[in-house]
């Protein structure tokens, strides 16, 4: 039988950088920056000055776990709830508020909105608001990385819901097939807009799905910073020596409704509750106060860092300008 | 006559039709959720929630209406139609045709289009006029309540596949709905205003952009008749060269975009068969050759305004045939 | 947590008819009909009297197999090979071969040609030469069985290349979530037009990535017709049974080329030598000649009376006239 | 001059754009072993057999033609473009926009139409139109060898998405194709043929039908001018509005059906920016609204013909202009 093989097995630099391992306050200040950022969204929506948008309160985890397991060279493509990736990679929150706001200065020039927010600087290729646009275009990243010889890998971000397009499935087969160097990170929150999870899968979750398609995978705790930290510390490690693709699925829960504003009232009360018991940041700020490694005076001043910085944020944000009425036409063609 | 806003005047054509035939369902993402009334009245079987899948969402409703259902999905907003154009462009548009009419597909589609929620271009798409062009199927595109109820009813009773887009604009805004409003025909536009100096012929949001037009150029004594196309497949043919025999110009008026846009598709319905009553150049207002911008001020210009269609007008009185 | 309940669940005849066991001389009979009649469309082909076309040459049985398993109240949706499907049904190779021949009396006057042949009389709702296209529309029959209340289930043929398309994973993904009858029966022919299936899949096979949606799933000889027929009975069994679907993946090869003319030259010469070996008519034949159940006079018979089928068919298909100029525009719209 | 056809043409487009610019691959299904010389001189990474799934194989093609390759990707026919409309449209044509310029996306999608193998409408369906009515994608469907050629390094060269549509009836036409052919810029119409009573505006396949056509009507006395669009966006505007003004008289061809055409963009056009020199209605010879015909009979009468123009033009010279 003809023995086919994939064609130019990525060649990925052999002794990567290997990013420090988190320090847990440092992400429980990241953590906090990122809700923070989401409230001031909520309150400039609420008080008309923002468009509604798609938070991710209560997901902070993997955003800050995941990315901070990712090296300078590596890419993001993302879906609609991409604030917190965007700020765990260092995404200044001010022209992120400016892009949300349509202004100026935002990261598209206000082209963008909330919901398609991408920063070449930054290797943040794509917020897909297309539900599984970053799962068609993951492959392509990847691709040119293997073809380019470039060291990084991709870390694309997408929900449960997304697991239910089409696109997961072609995008594992394809990453699988060409050896291309993708870490796939399921946020599970077990919402897909005002569906919940369990009428949208006979299937217990999506890691399952991977290694049937020939993807290894993992499933970590959602709501824990430094166990997803350390798992993807481990698939990231298994990309680069296998060249193979990788799925972790991180189960977490929504948070809030699917876009702001929203009154949840579809949502089930009993599982709210329970989920609210293990929201990520006061989980990790207990523990940090326990194992005596954070006193209340040291989370008063992250507190005050945060505070302050979301008002910089925002006074920067209101400063910037609409772009003019050109920019209409223009970057539709190269 | 009853007051409700569009939203409301599609719900209850849903009702009413669902009321009458059993056979009719609905699904999509978010059905069941958001439609609680519906799956009240109806039950779980008739009013599903879906996977997130378009696609399936799609296909799942042509392979049923071949087999005895009617099924209505809610696709959400019309770029995700992208991931359905499969199933609704080469299964429920052509398989009747290559079937020699064996089966047929009594579907309707809803979607949501157009400009003023800040969503950008992934949400916001006038992408009408590529099922306009393709064999098979039935547009529709109201502007009022009333034309919403009628004419969802007679998508829903007509046998073959309709698309009814909603401009997300249009929502909430309410209007008078006849109690015993009946089904509206397919094909058919309204006239919303007569007027003997110049045509504009609009559909959706824009058909309230050229009745503010007409007033103003009211008072400048251009007397401008209004037509709704409400249906752009079929396409009211005779009402749209009724008028420009009468007026003897036209200004077609649509947020989507020009190039092949259906304002294109009137421009050349009258430049070959109402040519010799022209007296001017056809105009066409539409969105600019680009994706929607999120940006407030930017969104709003992407979307033609009267006083663009006054002037358009104003040009026109202007402008001397040349023979 | 909130229980959602698969709205529902289908209502099957409690007790439906269960067609005989298969007689392998039938079977056998029937696998000749489908070979000669796509012996028959190449040869026409060659004297340029039919358009180019894809033949099932090797995969003669699990459309035998399955279709003998089905009753009169079961639907079919397959693809572009689908010959095979509509013979085992019983479906006039007169008719068939005007429909390929453009003619006004084929089974859709014309206007299908050989890719998108259905045949309502028979139940057979379509063949889609859309590659995936009957794995979109396999649901909507599904869900009109059980909604109308509808003894029937659905077979819906597909290839190993269409289990590649995100369509096979939406497809059973809704199936096992709505509790669809649908027996999905994969062909896995080891090739995709051009390209050979392990050149697209890391997976071994199709029934893994049905299990990981849960959807049951079973692997069956798809050389072997009565095989493939015992294996179809019991999963239509469960499908009655359980209400849910159940996908057969039956390994077979593809003997020709992907569409007539093909000279195959990109096939491994080994590989084909391999399953030419294992070709279902000579393998059933050899072995009921072994068994004592059939004699050479016997098959003399049989070759006899498939070739005055396949003479009659093609003069009746001859004989029919094109459609006229009107029907260009007709069954467009109802 | 080398003589060659339609497919060796694209053939000889790609492997000089290979050679030249090493961030040049191709993939899709089948690719590597139908292109077999490409596959031995450029190596089996930069020429790919994919799996049968479209929608990621422009996915992955947008990708990677953001972060420094020049993906070109064969999706065969053209009704399989609805399995990748998300990644075509919503993607490569809108995020370069969307993402305020840092991204751009330069790609080729190559896909066949038209009608001539008698395979049916989930095979032949020319759906160009929508692309063209879509932001951000270019749009090039030539007629001859040395035009494939020249416009495929032209889109292999650009830096934004570029279809090019090859019409399968022209794949095994030879041609003149000069040896040292250079990349025609898109957006230039070709003039074939001139003339002074009458403008003939087509692309692919239907400009042959309309050099003959013009033809039969020399024989009669009428001098017809024929311009072949080559691409169809950016559209050659001032092309056709030259010839217009020059004949008064238009008549637009193509195998697409009707609504919302690429004829009914040219016809509106030109009743909008030729109006004064226009000396009778604009007529469209199109494809039915209808899916496409398997059986050859059918399938010929499918596609305008010569005769059908002559006529068209023939009632057009006798049209009296009414003012
Ligand atoms: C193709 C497409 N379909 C539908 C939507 C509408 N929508 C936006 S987010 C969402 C839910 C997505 O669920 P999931 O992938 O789980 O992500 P989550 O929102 O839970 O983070 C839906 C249905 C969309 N944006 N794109
Ligand atoms: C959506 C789509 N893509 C591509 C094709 C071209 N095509 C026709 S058959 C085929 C191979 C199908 O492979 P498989 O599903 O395994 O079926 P098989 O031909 O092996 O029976 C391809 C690529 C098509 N018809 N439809
Ligand atoms: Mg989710
Ligand atoms: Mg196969």
């Amino acid at each position: 039988m003809t023995a086919f093989l994939s064609p130019d097995p990525a060649v990925l630099d052999p002794a990567p950088l290997d990013p420090a391992p988190l320090d847990p306050v440092a992400a429980l200040e990241r953590m906090m920056l990122i809700r923070a950022y989401e409230e001031t969204l909520i309150d400039l929506h609420g008080r008309g000055r923002a468009a509604g948008t798609c938070t991710a309160v209560g997901q902070e985890a993997p955003a800050v776990g995941v990315v901070s397991a990712l090296t300078a060279d590596d890419l993001i493509l993302t879906n609609h709830r991409s604030a917190g990736h965007l700020l765990a990679r260092g995404a200044d929150p001010g022209r992120m508020l400016a892009e949300v706001m349509g202004k100026r200065d935002g990261y598209c020039g206000g082209k963008s909105g909330s919901l398609h927010i991408s920063a070449k600087e930054l290797g943040v290729v794509l917020t897909s608001t297309i539900v599984g646009g970053e799962l068609a275009l993951a492959t392509g990243v990847g691709l040119s990385r293997t073809m380019l010889k470039q060291p990084g890998i991709v870390a694309c971000f997408f929900g449960d819901g997304a697991a239910c397009e089409g696109r997961f499935h072609e995008s594992l087969n394809l990453a699988a097939v060409w050896n291309l160097p993708i870490l796939y990170v399921c946020e599970n929150n077990q919402w897909q807009a005002f569906v919940h999870r369990q009428e949208t899968m006979a299937a217990d979750g999506i890691a399952g799905q991977a290694a049937a398609l020939g993807v290894a995978s993992a499933v970590v705790d959602g709501n824990d910073p430094l166990a997803v930290h350390d798992a993807a510390r481990t698939a990231i490690a298994a990309i680069r020596r296998t060249a193979k693709p990788f799925l972790l699925e991180a189960k977490t829960y929504r948070l809030r409704g699917h876009f702001e504003p929203d009154d949840q009232s579809y949502v089930d009360k009993a599982e709210l509750v329970h989920w609210r018991g293990r929201d990520p940041i006061p989980r990790l700020r207990d523990r940090l106060e326990r194992d005596g490694r954070l006193t209340a005076a040291d989370a008063a001043r992250i507190e005050a860092r945060v505070r302050a910085t979301m008002e910089a944020a925002t006074a920067f944000a209101d400063a910037s300008p609409y772009p003019g009425a050109d920019a209409l036409t223009t970057d539709v063609y190269a | 006559m009853t007051t409700m806003t569009v939203n409301d005047a599609i719900s209850a054509a849903l009702a009413e039709e669902m009321r009458r035939d059993p056979t009719v369902l609905i699904f999509g993402e978010g059905v069941a959720t958001k439609r609680r009334d519906l799956l009240e009245e109806f039950g779980a079987a008739r009013v599903r929630n879906t996977p997130l899948a378009e696609g399936i969402i799609a296909g799942t409703a042509a392979g049923a209406a071949a087999t005895g259902l009617r099924p209505v999905i809610d696709l959400l907003f019309a770029p995700f139609l992208c991931y359905a154009m499969d199933e609704i462009v080469n299964s429920a548009g052509k398989l009747r045709y290559l079937s020699g009419g064996q089966f047929q597909f009594p579907m309707v589609v809803l979607a949501m289009t157009g400009a003023g929620w800040g969503v950008g271009a992934q949400h916001n798409h006038n992408n009408e006029s590529w099922f306009v062009h393709s064999p098979g199927l039935k547009i529709v595109m109201p502007s009022t309540p009333a034309d919403f109820k009628g004419l969802m009813k007679t998508a829903i009773r007509d046998d073959n596949p309709v698309l009814v887009f909603a401009d997300i604009a249009l929502g909430y805004t309410p209007g008078e709905v006849p109690e015993d409003a009946e089904a509206i025909p397919l094909g058919k536009a309204a006239l919303r205003r007569e007027g003997t100096d110049v045509t504009l012929v609009s559909y959706a949001k824009t058909v309230g952009t050229c009745l503010q037009a007409a007033d103003a150029l009211a008072a400048d004594g251009i007397d401008a008749e209004v037509i709704d196309l409400r249906s752009l497949k079929p396409l009211d043919e005779a009402a749209i060269l009724r008028s420009v025999a009468k007026t003897g110009r036209l200004v077609v008026v649509h947020e989507a975009s020009r190039l092949c846009g259906v304002g294109a598709e009137v421009a050349a319905l009258v430049a070959e068969k109402a040519f010799a009553s022209l007296r001017a150049p056809v105009l066409r207002l539409t969105g600019p050759d680009a994706p929607a911008p999120a940006s407030f001020p930017l969104e709003q210009a992407f979307v033609p305004q009267p006083d663009a269609v006054v002037a358009a007008v104003q040009s026109l009185m202007l402008d001397v045939v040349a023979a």
